[in-house]
């Protein structure tokens, strides 16, 4: 289904991209955060790797995304000219790393959802998603065993390690059903073959988040969905206010040299 | 009656026949505790210096300007931390503990290269890092890999070429900017002002007043002396500049057909001493960067430690049960 | 024989009679509990939503896109603080102290205005709520400058007297928006489509359902029903939005001649309830906000106290020595 | 000395200008980053009041920077559109709010300066630095006495509270040299009867520093001036590392939009 505006344009498709491209963008940027800054060395280059695998999937989409978009837009003026309300990401990733724990949780819910999501992409009609879908999955794996063995450790270490991992669950929990709502781009998508319904992918998540709580001891937190002003979130363009102080540090030095080359 | 090669010779001559052979000395043999020592001491620094290395780059990784050298940045950043891991596991062969060295390093009681008290103020210095303070550790570090304590010299080898792929991108940074706008080209410009000279700092005093190379020379840990490294620096980067379309803020620096060299100025040894004494623009920041990093961090070693112990626990009476 | 006037009166005789002949109730004066109650809920309720109210906005002071804008912000988040303190005070003279009804609020057993737990994600939303939550808190507090409470209704007057002024700013940074370039002037016509609605909550369930009405009406506390206020508040910026150039999100929003009102469409209790349940978009955040400042601050009023004390021994040990 | 290119210009005023403009606009916002976040709420209204008076002095002192330059460059374009090494303020002002008792101990050390500095300034040959200074001193007086009842209550307060305070005193104190360091434009300015020379103004800043911290049972911090790299710093446009985020904050919104009215 193409709904572009030109040749070789597909609006919806674009929008979708958009979505994803932000999540992997918006995810790494948040993981690139603790780097020199992790509990131990180790730590370091295990959040570099997956901040480099989350930017090496963002950059991939953002360009596709910008080409079937159709109006020359290409990585960098995606990430660094758009404005707050542009961006489609999920408020999910953009939670701030409090501490160890919420930067563990807040990464075992997305990476539990964007393995099960790139599994399914794998078979996207986009060739280019497709193929970042397929590398992806496997860089997921990863990402989602790293996430589980450190919420194990923390749920079954010590008791303040414990409190902290519920308490950066409890933190993170309101936000999990806004990646299982389609909205109508993603409905598009999805009925177009390139994209998913994400709310099919709810019980392989469901069940992998249980496995690992339940190893970990934890208990899978009773909070309702976060609710949007108007039911707006993150796929609306509506973000939670530590975001505007995110995009401020990462555009800054672009913005401040308009048309400079790097 | 000649013994030699055949009969048991006491552990020092043995020592001394594999330096002077250029054999590779390894963890089980026998060595002398000075060598010991000024390797613990010489590694640890080296080490030290990859971690601390991270924060004046790591500053960056949040605003570097375009999603391309974003990623470029966090794979050399990631690579400092790993140069770390594997300089610690290197030190730790020795019979010290990477957390022993963390302990010391934090209280100030072991050393880290002076050249990452300096601040990076701008992108550019991302680019002047890599250029002049990554190619400074490279022509410190290549004769390392020949150096007589084995996982020291393996450690450098993986090490330098790493090292040589993140100058050739600092390189192309400044490369960038010098052919960029007149605002980049000026950022350009002044980063490689403020790093020309710390960076002939990085291989230390003047060889008429460096205290340890001596025996460093003699053991094979180190080959060439700080000023001749110097000389083979400056020669390098006297040519690289020009291609970059930079200059270098040396009003002395000048082919000297003669010596087939390059002259350059002299160093102002003042400021190296106050930065290594303390005093450097970033001195504190860094360390205190550090140490609140280790500090957030013990609850999750600690949580990791007793996950590890109750999961033996576990097994052992299971093991029980049977 | 009659007494009016003359013989003493029991105290809820003389309370009842100073509320209907429109007198000010005092401090000292007898009153009954439950209108001491309804007063300190209601007063607390204000001052806990003035200082609550200073992160929408205060989330934009050091980014604020003028010099000029970035001052007059300063100083209404400053009016907020400023507010929360002759509120505090007032619900003081009713036998509480501001401790004690911060550790209510920290502890989300007092209430705060839920329009705070909206998000401000763009600069004109700092308007916006100038214009429109400043518009309708105005119209809400201009009839409590005649509450029966003499404290409270003097801090009314002042109040109010500021907020005027603030809703003025508010309405000048949107009117510049929509005259600005095309993106300021959607980021001016968002902020109003988000805070249209929720200020429309602002005065409270409708009249059929609202619990404390009656007897705060009795009381001379509160003066116009939530609808009638509502009502009020819709006929002005009805009326504002046009002046700016802007339009309010609401199809059914028209004129009604017979009525002499502006019609307008159904508000979405549902959601109100959500969000005073505790599941707005920033419940948590304010809360954590507001715990954390006054966690962190610990430390130093515990000094305050401490030196204080120290001074005060001090003076009378230098008395003693006399 | 009228030193400028044009008719009514003066580079070096201007110059000078520029640097106590930026003392006053960068000032003004760390403090201003307290708000909403200050110990108590009578420091809220304390602190919003002292970051409105040193903005207050920013935006005079700017605009009249940009008249003497001539180039056209009003408050906002000096505020939102300079690059970091254009900046000219001292490192003192530019240091992070790491807790209450840092906000206190670097306004103290620069209130004490600034008080005199405006004191003589209130003389100048610039009308309306001149004008400026007069306002100012009363304004200095204030927040000098602010920042020293704060210093005197946290030095004498509890154990806890001195330790802190101690510590913010030796974070701040190697940067107190530079405010009292002409560079040329400064000596310049001194001169000319515009500016004067801050070197003068140390004896007066020294007892008044002092008496404070006797009265708080403080020692003076036994700290060498911080050495930046060959010999720059603030007045040389060479900040410390947390500056270029504080920029990032400040000048996001304003240069999202070029050219744009507020």
């Amino acid at each position: 289904m193409t709904t572009g505006t030109g040749p070789g344009t597909d609006a919806a498709t674009a929008g979708y991209l958009l979505r994803l491209g932000d999540d992997a963008l918006i995810a790494g940027h948040r993981m690139a955060e603790v780097v020199t800054r992790a509990p131990q060395l180790e730590e370091d280059v295990a959040l570099a790797n997956i901040a480099l695998d989350l930017l090496g999937q963002a950059r991939p989409l953002l360009t596709r995304a910008g080409e079937l978009e159709g109006e020359g837009r290409d990585e960098d003026t995606l990430a660094y000219l758009r404005d707050e309300p542009e961006f489609r990401n999920c408020l999910l990733v953009e939670l701030p790393n409090t501490d160890f724990a919420h930067t563990i949780a807040r990464h075992l819910l997305f990476s539990c959802y964007a393995r099960e999501l790139y599994a399914a992409l794998a078979a996207s009609t986009d060739d280019v998603l497709a193929g970042v879908a397929g590398k992806a999955v496997k860089e997921l794996d990863y990402h989602r065993d790293h996430a589980a063995q450190w919420t194990v450790r923390l749920g079954d270490g010590t008791e303040e390690s414990a409190a902290r991992m519920a308490a950066a669950l409890d933190a993170a929990w309101p936000h999990v059903d806004e990646m299982f709502t389609a909205d109508p781009v993603i409905s598009a998508a999805a009925a177009s073959g390139a994209g998913v319904d994400p709310a099919g992918l709810r019980p392989a998540w469901d069940s992998a988040v249980d496995a690992v709580l339940a190893e970990a001891g934890l208990h899978r937190p009773d909070l309702p969905p976060q609710a949007g002003p108007g039911g707006r979130g993150g796929r609306h363009g509506l973000h939670t206010q530590s975001f505007g102080f995110l995009l401020a540090e990462m555009q800054h030095v672009h913005r401040s040299h308009p048309g400079a080359a790097w | 009656m000649t013994l030699t090669g055949t009969a048991p010779a006491g552990p020092r001559q043995r020592f001394d026949a594999m330096i002077s052979g250029e054999e590779r000395i390894e963890p089980r043999d026998w060595m002398p505790d000075d060598y010991r020592a000024t390797l613990i001491r010489q590694i640890a620094q080296h080490a030290h210096s990859e971690i601390i290395g991270m924060q004046p780059e790591g500053n960056w990784i949040t605003r570097a300007p375009s999603l391309k050298r974003k990623a470029v940045l966090i794979a050399k950043v990631q690579d400092e931390a790993g140069h770390g891991l594997y300089l610690y596991s290197a030190a730790e062969t020795l019979g010290v503990d990477r957390a022993e060295l963390l302990d010391l390093l934090h209280e100030g009681r072991q050393r880290y290269s002076s050249i990452f008290n300096y601040p990076t103020p701008t992108w550019a210095d991302v680019g002047a890092i890599g250029w002049l303070v990554d190619g400074a550790a490279i022509t410190n570090q290549v004769p390392l890999c020949r150096c007589s304590y084995g996982p020291y010299a393996r450690a450098m080898v993986r090490i330098c070429k790493e090292e040589s792929f993140h100058q050739r991108q600092g390189f192309e940074i400044l490369h960038v900017l010098a052919r960029g706008t007149p605002r980049q080209r000026a950022m350009a410009q002044d980063a490689v002002d403020r790093w020309y000279w710390p960076s002939l700092m990085m291989f230390g005093p003047p060889d008429s007043e460096s205290a340890h190379s001596g025996k460093s020379m003699a053991w094979r840990i180190k080959r060439y002396s700080n000023d001749d490294l110097r000389q083979r620096f400056v020669d390098i980067i006297a040519e690289q500049v020009r291609a970059l379309g930079l200059t270098l803020p040396d009003p002395d620096l000048a082919w000297n057909a003669e010596r087939g060299h390059y002259d350059f100025g002299a160093v102002d040894w003042a400021e190296f001493t106050a930065v290594l004494k303390g005093d450097g623009p970033c001195n504190r920041q860094r360390i205190e960067h550090r140490r609140a990093a280790h500090a957030d961090g013990a609850w999750v070693r600690e949580a990791a430690r007793a996950h590890a112990a109750k999961q033996a626990d576990r097994a052992a009476a299971r093991e029980a049960a049977r």
